[in-house]
C-alpha cells in the first residue's frame, strides 16, 4: 500500500552487509560500477562487502543475518526457496548463462562448431565443474541432458573446488574440459594448452538465453527490517546495470584497473564482453525469465516442479522500469 | 584355634584397638589366573604400640599396610580403623611406602613440605620444620635439589622425612631404612624411637632385618609365606626407654632374634637351595 | 586387648571357593556397570535425537537442520540405490590409505627426530612451517602435483595425519626413560633392539593418543579433499547436498562419518587394549 | 698387581677450580653445538630458497610457485601500506583467543574426563562423533550460528585446539601414577589438591605436546574460516590472492603464518622448559 | 700418599686389572649449583676379584657403578676397562641396578630372557635357561606376571635373574640383596657365590650390610662421605671356599667387621644426632 511512500523514500547513509564471492570475477560487475560511478553515495547507501566461499555459505550468511543482500545465481536462490529457505530474489543482474567451455586443444570441435557439436565433443571426457551442484555444474549437465547424453554415464564430471582449482587441474591434465565463467576459462585454456570452444554469453544457447541467471537476493528477514536501505541498493543496482548496458566500453574502462594485474588486457577484454551480452537493459526482474530459471533447474535436477514465484519480489525493481 | 591376648597399653580409648584386621583375605586378579597373597588373617594393633612386621620377600607385608591406608580394598573380610571400617585413603595415617613416592617436579624441600601444605601450615613454620626434618635425616644442604638429583638412600630418607615432619597419628613404615648404610640405619633407628616416645603415634614397621625389629618394637609379627598368616606374634618385652646402639647388647636381645628366626625359618627353608 | 587369630582350619578350602566367588562377583559388577554406561549413552541420544525431530519444524525450520526422520529415509533411499556403498567405500579407501601411511611416516619420523637430537633441533623448525600451512589454501598446488583422483586424497588425508602421530611419537620417544635404555644397552641391545624393544613399547600410549587423535582428522581430511575436488566419496555427497540446500543429505552424509570414525576408534583402543595389558 | 691411590693431597683445591673449569667448557660446547644447530638450518632455508629462485621461471612455471624475490617484494609491498599489519592482527586475534579457549576447555574436559572414568565411558564416542565432524562442511551452519566476524572464526579456531589439547590432556591425567595420588591423598589432599599438586604437574609433558600441536592448528583454524567467510585477516589474503590468481600473494601469506607459527611455538617451549626444569 | 698394593690373583692376563679408575671426578650440574660427588678416586679391580664397595648413602657408589657400565662420563679423569677406556655402554658387564629397572610391559619372564633373547640365544634354550634362573631366585610360578603384581623384593630377585642369567664377564650388583629377607638373602647369597666360583665373573658389589660385604668379597672397599675418597681397602683372607651360612663364626669374621665398622663411623658420626 506505501510503494508511493517507498519510490520517494531516501536513505540516510545505512549500512548493507554485501556478500560476494573473493574470486576474480566480473559477475558483480554491477557492483562494483555501483560503487564506482557513486551510485552507492547518491543513493546514501554504504555497502559493505564481505567476501564468502561459495553459494551454499552466501545463503546461510544471510539467513543468519550475517550479510543483508549477495549477488548470485537465480537457480541457487531457487532451488533453495523450494527447500524452504526464506530467500527472495530482488534484482536481476543478468540474463544469460556467462559459463564458458574449455576443451583441449587435440579434442576440441573445429572453430565455430555448433552447440550439439561442441557438447557432443565432450562424450567421454573428464569435465572439470567447480563444486557439485554449482552453477557450472548445473550447466554442463543441462547441456548435456538436452543433447541427448547422459551427463552419469557419457562422461565424468569432476568437481575441483574453485577457479585457481580448475586451472590447476586443467594444466595438471587431471581434466580434459572445463565449465567455468571468464576470466579462469581463458586462463585455464592458456596454463592447459586449451581452448575456450563455446561462450554461452554469446547466446550459441538459446536454451540458456532470456532466462534470469544472476540476481541480488535477500532474507526474508532483511526483507522485513531493512526494507527501505535494501530499496536505496536496488536503485543503485539498477543504475550500474544501466550504465553497463548503454555504455558498455566506458563501464568497462571504469573496471579495468580493479582488474590489473590479475588477467591480461586480452583476458580482460573478453571477460568483459561476456558479462556486456548477459547484462539486461535495467535491473527489473521480468518474470517469464524466472521461469524459464525454474525450468532449467526441473531439468538439471529431474526432481519434479520448481516453483519460480515464492523466489523473487518484483516489488523492488517494478517502478524502475 | 590360635587367638591370641597381647597385653598392649591402649592408653586413651580401650574399647577397641586403633587398627584391626578382621579375618582379612586378599585375592589378586592377575593376567592369567588369580592368587591369594592374603587369606584370613586376623591382627589388631592398639593405638600407641609400635608394631614391627617381618617375613619373607612377597608374602603381603605391603599389602597388609596398603591396606590400612586405604589404597587398596581386601577381598574379604574387613579393615577396621578407629573401630570404623577403612573405606578410601586414609588421612588418619602416614605412609613411608617401599618405593620412593616422590613428585619428581618438587624439589626436595617442597616434597617434605607438602603434607604441611595441604594441612594450611604457614610458610614460615612449614619452612621451619622441613629444615628440622631435613637436618635429621641427614640432607640439610639438598632442599632445592631434585628427587633426580639424589641417590636412592636419599630418595628414602625424604620419603621419610615427608612422613615424619607432619606427626600423623599413624606411621606405617616400609622398610624405611632399607637402602641405608648401617650406621646412618642406627642413627635413624634411634631418631625415629625418640619421635615415637616424644608424640606416641602408633607404628606398624616393615623389616627385613630381625634385629631392627626386636630394637624396636613392642612386639614383633612374623608372617608366613603366601598365602599369608601370621606364625608368631611375640611382644618384646626389652624395657623402655631403649637405647638402639646398646639394645643388641641386652640379654633377652639374642634370644629373642633368635625366636624369630626360628619362626621364620621354615617360611623359606628350602626354597631356592634346591 | 587386642585379639589376634589366625586362618581357621576349618576354612582351608576357601581360596577355591572364593576365588571363584570372587570372579563371579567381579564380573557381575564389570557387567552391571558397562549396562549403566551404554544405558546412559542410549539416553543421551534419545534425548538429543527426540529434542531435535519435535524441534524441526516447530521451533526450527527443517530447512537448516532437518530432522532425524528425514535423515533416516535419506539414508534408507542412499542404502537402497547403492549411493551410501558407493561413497563410502571410496572415501575409506583414501581415509585407510592416509591413515596408514601418514601415520606409519609419523611413527618412523617421530622416533628418528625423538632420539637423534641433532635432527630434531635442525629440523623442528620446519615441521612446525610445513603444518602450519593452511591445506585448504594450498589446494590449487595439491591438484596440480597430486591431481585429483585417490592419490591427490591419499597425500592430503597422509599430511594430516603424520603430524598429529608424529608430535606425540617425538614426545613419547623423548620420554623413554634413559635408565632403562641404559640397562638395556648393557645387555648388548644395538639401535634397532632398543628402538623395538624399549622406545616403541614405552612409548605406546603416546603413540596410541596419537593414532587416536588422527582417526577422526583423517577422516576430515579424506572428506575435506573430496569436498574441494572430486568426483565421489562422502565428502563428494555432503557437497553436493549442501549445495543443492539438500539439508537431509548432507546430515544424512555426516552420520555415516560419524558412524565410520566411532567404528574405526573401537579398533584402536581394542589394539591399544591388547598391547597394554601389562598396565 | 693394582694400585690404588686416595686423593692427593697437593689437590686439595681441586674442586673450585674443577667446577669453574667444568662449566665453562659445558657452556663453550653448547653454544657450539646451537652454533652448528643454527647454521645447518640456514644452509637449509638458502638451499631451498636458492633452488626456488632458480628454478622459477625455468623449470618450474612461475605461475604457481612464484619466487622467492617477488615473494619479499610482495611482503614489502604490504607491509608499506598497512594490509600486513592489519590482516596478521586480525588472524591473531582470532587465533589468540581461539587457542586459549580451545586449550583451557581441552584441558578441564581432559582432567575431567581423565578422572571420571564414567563420564569418560559415557561421552568418549560422542567426543569422537563431534570430532570427526568435517568443520569445513559445517562451515555453512557455523556462519548461520556464529556469524562471519570475529566470534565465527574463534568458535571455529577454539574447536579445532579444543579436541587436540583434550585427547592429550586426557591421556596424560589417565598415564597419572595412582600409587603417587594414592600417597599424597594420604596426606591429606582433596580433590583439587590432587589435580593441583600431582595431576597436572605430572600431565605436563602431555599437555605441552597437546598445546604445542595445537599451535598450527589454531592458525589453520582461523586461517580456514577465514578463507571461507571474512573480510580481513591473512586468510581473507591468502584466499583473495588464490583467487585472483596471484601466487606472489598467496606465498607472501603463507610466509607470514608460517613465521607467526614459529614464533608461537618458541614462546610455548620455553614455557615448557621453565615449567620442565626438573627433568 | 695412600697407594697400597693388592695382591689380586687375576688369572688371565696381568698386564692390566680389568676395571680401574685413574683419577676419577664426578661432578654434578645441580638446579643451581653444581657438586662434586666423587672427587680423584684411584682404584683398580683384578680380573676374576669379588670387590664388595661400602660406603654412606649418597656417598657416590652407584655413581661409580655407573662409570663403570658407561652410562655415566666422569667429568675428570679415566674409567678403563680392560686397558681402554669406557665410552658409551659397557655390553661385557652385567649390571644389577639400584632400582629395579624391568621393562613394564614384559612379563616375568620376557624381562629375564631378554639378555638371552638380545644375544641370539635360541628360544627353547631361552626358556630353560630363564625358568633355572627363576627358580633359583624363588620366582618359579611368577613367570607370566607383569612386574606391576610383583612385590618389591620380587622385582629385584627378577632384575638379579636378568643379569646372572646371561653370565657376563663382570657382575655389577648394587645392593642386590637389601630389599629381601634375611632367609632369602642368604640363601641367595650363597648362590651368588657359588655362581661365581663356578664362571669366576668378576663382581662389584654394593652393599649396606658390612656381614655381607666380608662374607662375600675378596676385598672390601669403604668409602667415605662426599666427595668421595677410598678411606680403607681391605682385602678379605678368608680362604675359599666359603660357606656363607657359616662364615659367620669365622674368628676372623668379627675383627673384619669390627674393622670396616671402625673405618665407615667416622664417616657418618654426629649427622644426625646433632
Ligand atoms: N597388583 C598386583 N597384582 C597381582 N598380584 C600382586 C599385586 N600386588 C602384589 N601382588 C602379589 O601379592 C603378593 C604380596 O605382595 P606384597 O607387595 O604385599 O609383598 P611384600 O610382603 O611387601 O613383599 P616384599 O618384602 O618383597 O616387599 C606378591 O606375591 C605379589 O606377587
Ligand atoms: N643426576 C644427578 N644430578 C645431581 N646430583 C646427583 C645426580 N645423581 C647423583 N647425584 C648426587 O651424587 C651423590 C652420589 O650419588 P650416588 O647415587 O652415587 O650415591 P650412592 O652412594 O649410590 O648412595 P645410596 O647408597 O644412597 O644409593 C649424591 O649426593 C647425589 O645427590
Ligand atoms: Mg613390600
Ligand atoms: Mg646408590
Amino acid at each position: 500500500g506505501d510503494t508511493a511512500a517507498d519510490a520517494v523514500s531516501t536513505c540516510h547513509g545505512q549500512t548493507l552487509n554485501i556478500g560476494a564471492s573473493t574470486a576474480a570475477n566480473l559477475q558483480y560487475s554491477a557492483a562494483y560500477v555501483a560503487d564506482k560511478k557513486g551510485y552507492l553515495k547518491e543513493e546514501k547507501i554504504n555497502a559493505k562487502t564481505v567476501e564468502l566461499g561459495g553459494g551454499s555459505e552466501t545463503l546461510q550468511a544471510l539467513a543468519g543475518g550475517s550479510i543483508d543482500a549477495a549477488a548470485t545465481t537465480f537457480a541457487a536462490v531457487v532451488t533453495a526457496v523450494n527447500k524452504g529457505a526464506p530467500l527472495v530474489a530482488i534484482a536481476s543482474t543478468a540474463n544469460r548463462n556467462t559459463a564458458d567451455i574449455g576443451i583441449r586443444s587435440d579434442k576440441a570441435p573445429a572453430a565455430g562448431a555448433d552447440l550439439e557439436t561442441a557438447i557432443r565433443a565432450l562424450k567421454g571426457l573428464r569435465v572439470a565443474v567447480t563444486s557439485p551442484g554449482s552453477g557450472s555444474d548445473q550447466t554442463l549437465r543441462y547441456l548435456v541432458k538436452s543433447s541427448g547424453l547422459d551427463p552419469d554415464k557419457d562422461l565424468s564430471i569432476v568437481a575441483t573446488g574453485g577457479a585457481s582449482e580448475t586451472v590447476a587441474a586443467f594444466a595438471r591434465g587431471s581434466v580434459d574440459a572445463f565449465v567455468i565463467g571468464p576470466p579462469a576459462s581463458y586462463i585455464a585454456a592458456e596454463q592447459g594448452d586449451g581452448e575456450v570452444a563455446l561462450k554461452l554469453a554469446s547466446g550459441v544457447a538459446p536454451s540458456l538465453d532470456n532466462l534470469l541467471y544472476g540476481t541480488i537476493v535477500t532474507s526474508e528477514r532483511t526483507l522485513a527490517e531493512k526494507r527501505n536501505p535494501l530499496r536505496c541498493y536496488v536503485r543503485a543496482i539498477d543504475k550500474a546495470v544501466r550504465y553497463i548496458h548503454d555504455h558498455p566500453a566506458e563501464a568497462g574502462d571504469l573496471l579495468r584497473p580493479q582488474f590489473e594485474g590479475q588477467m591480461s588486457d586480452r583476458q580482460f577484454a573478453l571477460s568483459w564482453t561476456s558479462i556486456v551480452q548477459s547484462t539486461p537493459a535495467s535491473a527489473a526482474i521480468v518474470p517469464a525469465e524466472a521461469l524459464k530459471a525454474a525450468k532449467f533447474v526441473e531439468v538439471v535436477t529431474g526432481a519434479g516442479r520448481i516453483d519460480a514465484e515464492k523466489a523473487y519480489d518484483t516489488t523492488f525493481t517494478k517502478d524502475l522500469t | 584355634m590360635n587367638v591370641m591376648a597381647v597385653g598392649a597399653d591402649s592408653e586413651r580409648r580401650t574399647d577397641h584397638p586403633l587398627i584391626e584386621f578382621d579375618h582379612v583375605g586378599m585375592i589378586y586378579q592377575g593376567a592369567r589366573q588369580s592368587f591369594v597373597a592374603v587369606d584370613d588373617l586376623a591382627v589388631a594393633v592398639p593405638r600407641g604400640q609400635f608394631c614391627c612386621v617381618v617375613g619373607p620377600s612377597g608374602c603381603g607385608k605391603s599389602t597388609l599396610l596398603n591396606m590400612v591406608a586405604g589404597l587398596l580394598e581386601p577381598s574379604r573380610g574387613t579393615v577396621r580403623y578407629d573401630g570404623a571400617p577403612v573405606q578410601g585413603p586414609n588421612t588418619r595415617v602416614g605412609y613411608v611406602t617401599q618405593k620412593d613416592n616422590l613428585l619428581p617436579w618438587r624439589s626436595v624441600r617442597r616434597n617434605v613440605g607438602l603434607p604441611l601444605e595441604l594441612r594450611g601450615v604457614g610458610k614460615r613454620e612449614r619452612a621451619e620444620r622441613v629444615d628440622q626434618m631435613l637436618d635429621l635425616v641427614g640432607l640439610a644442604g639438598f632442599g632445592d635439589a631434585y628427587p633426580r638429583e639424589l641417590s636412592g638412600g636419599m630418595r628414602k630418607r625424604v620419603t621419610l622425612a615427608r612422613t615424619l615432619v607432619y606427626e600423623p597419628e599413624v606411621i606405617l613404615a616400609d622398610e624405611p631404612f632399607g637402602a641405608l648404610d648401617s650406621q646412618l640405619r642406627t642413627v635413624l633407628q634411634d631418631q625415629l624411637v625418640r619421635i615415637w616416645e616424644r608424640t606416641r603415634a602408633t607404628v606398624v614397621f616393615i623389616t627385613h632385618d630381625l634385629g631392627e625389629a626386636v630394637a624396636l618394637g613392642d612386639r614383633v609379627v612374623v608372617m608366613s609365606s603366601r598365602p599369608s598368616r601370621v606364625v608368631l606374634d611375640r611382644t618384646i618385652d626389652i624395657p623402655r626407654p631403649r637405647d638402639v646402639f646398646s639394645v643388641r647388647f641386652d640379654p633377652r636381645f639374642a634370644a629373642l632374634h633368635e625366636e624369630l628366626w626360628a619362626a621364620l625359618s621354615p617360611e623359606i627353608e628350602g626354597r631356592g637351595r634346591a | 586387648m587386642s585379639v589376634i587369630a589366625g586362618p581357621m582350619e576349618a576354612e582351608a578350602a576357601m581360596p577355591a571357593e572364593a576365588l571363584e566367588a570372587d570372579g563371579r562377583e567381579r564380573r557381575l559388577r564389570s557387567r552391571r556397570y558397562r549396562i549403566v554406561v551404554i544405558t546412559t549413552r542410549v539416553l543421551l541420544v534419545a534425548a538429543v535425537l527426540g529434542f531435535w525431530q519435535a524441534g524441526s519444524g516447530t521451533i526450527i525450520n527443517p530447512f537448516w537442520v532437518s530432522s532425524p526422520s528425514r535423515i533416516v529415509a535419506r539414508l534408507a533411499t542412499w542404502l537402497g540405490d547403492g549411493t551410501l556403498w558407493a561413497n563410502t567405500v571410496a572415501t575409506l579407501t583414501a581415509m585407510a590409505l592416509g591413515f596408514t601411511l601418514g601415520s606409519l611416516a609419523g611413527v618412523v619420523v617421530g622416533f628418528t627426530l625423538g632420539r637423534v637430537r641433532f635432527l630434531a633441533d635442525v629440523l623442528t623448525p620446519f615441521v612446525i612451517a610445513v603444518n602450519s600451512l593452511p591445506k585448504l589454501a594450498l589446494a590449487p598446488l595439491f591438484i596440480l602435483w597430486f591431481g585429483i583422483g585417490l592419490q591427490g586424497k591419499v597425500v592430503m588425508t597422509s599430511l594430516v595425519c603424520f603430524f598429529l602421530v608424529f608430535y606425540n611419537t617425538f614426545a613419547g620417544a623423548r620420554d623413554t626413560d634413559d635408565e632403562l635404555l641404559g640397562v638395556v644397552s648393557l645387555m648388548g641391545a644395538g639401535r634397532r633392539d632398543r628402538l623395538i624393544k624399549v622406545i616403541i613399547p614405552s612409548s605406546a600410549t603416546w603413540i596410541f593418543t596419537g593414532l587416536r587423535l588422527a582417526v577422526p582428522y583423517s577422516l576430515v581430511g579424506a572428506v575435506v579433499s573430496e569436498i574441494t575436488a572430486s568426483s565421489e566419496g562422502l565428502g563428494h555427497l555432503l557437497k553436493t547436498s549442501a549445495n543443492t540446500f539438500d539439508t537431509a543429505g548432507s546430515f544424512a552424509a555426516i552420520v555415516v562419518l560419524v558412524v565410520v570414525a566411532l567404528v574405526i576408534n573401537i579398533a584402536v583402543s581394542k589394539a591399544e587394549g591388547l598391547i597394554s595389558r601389562w598396565k
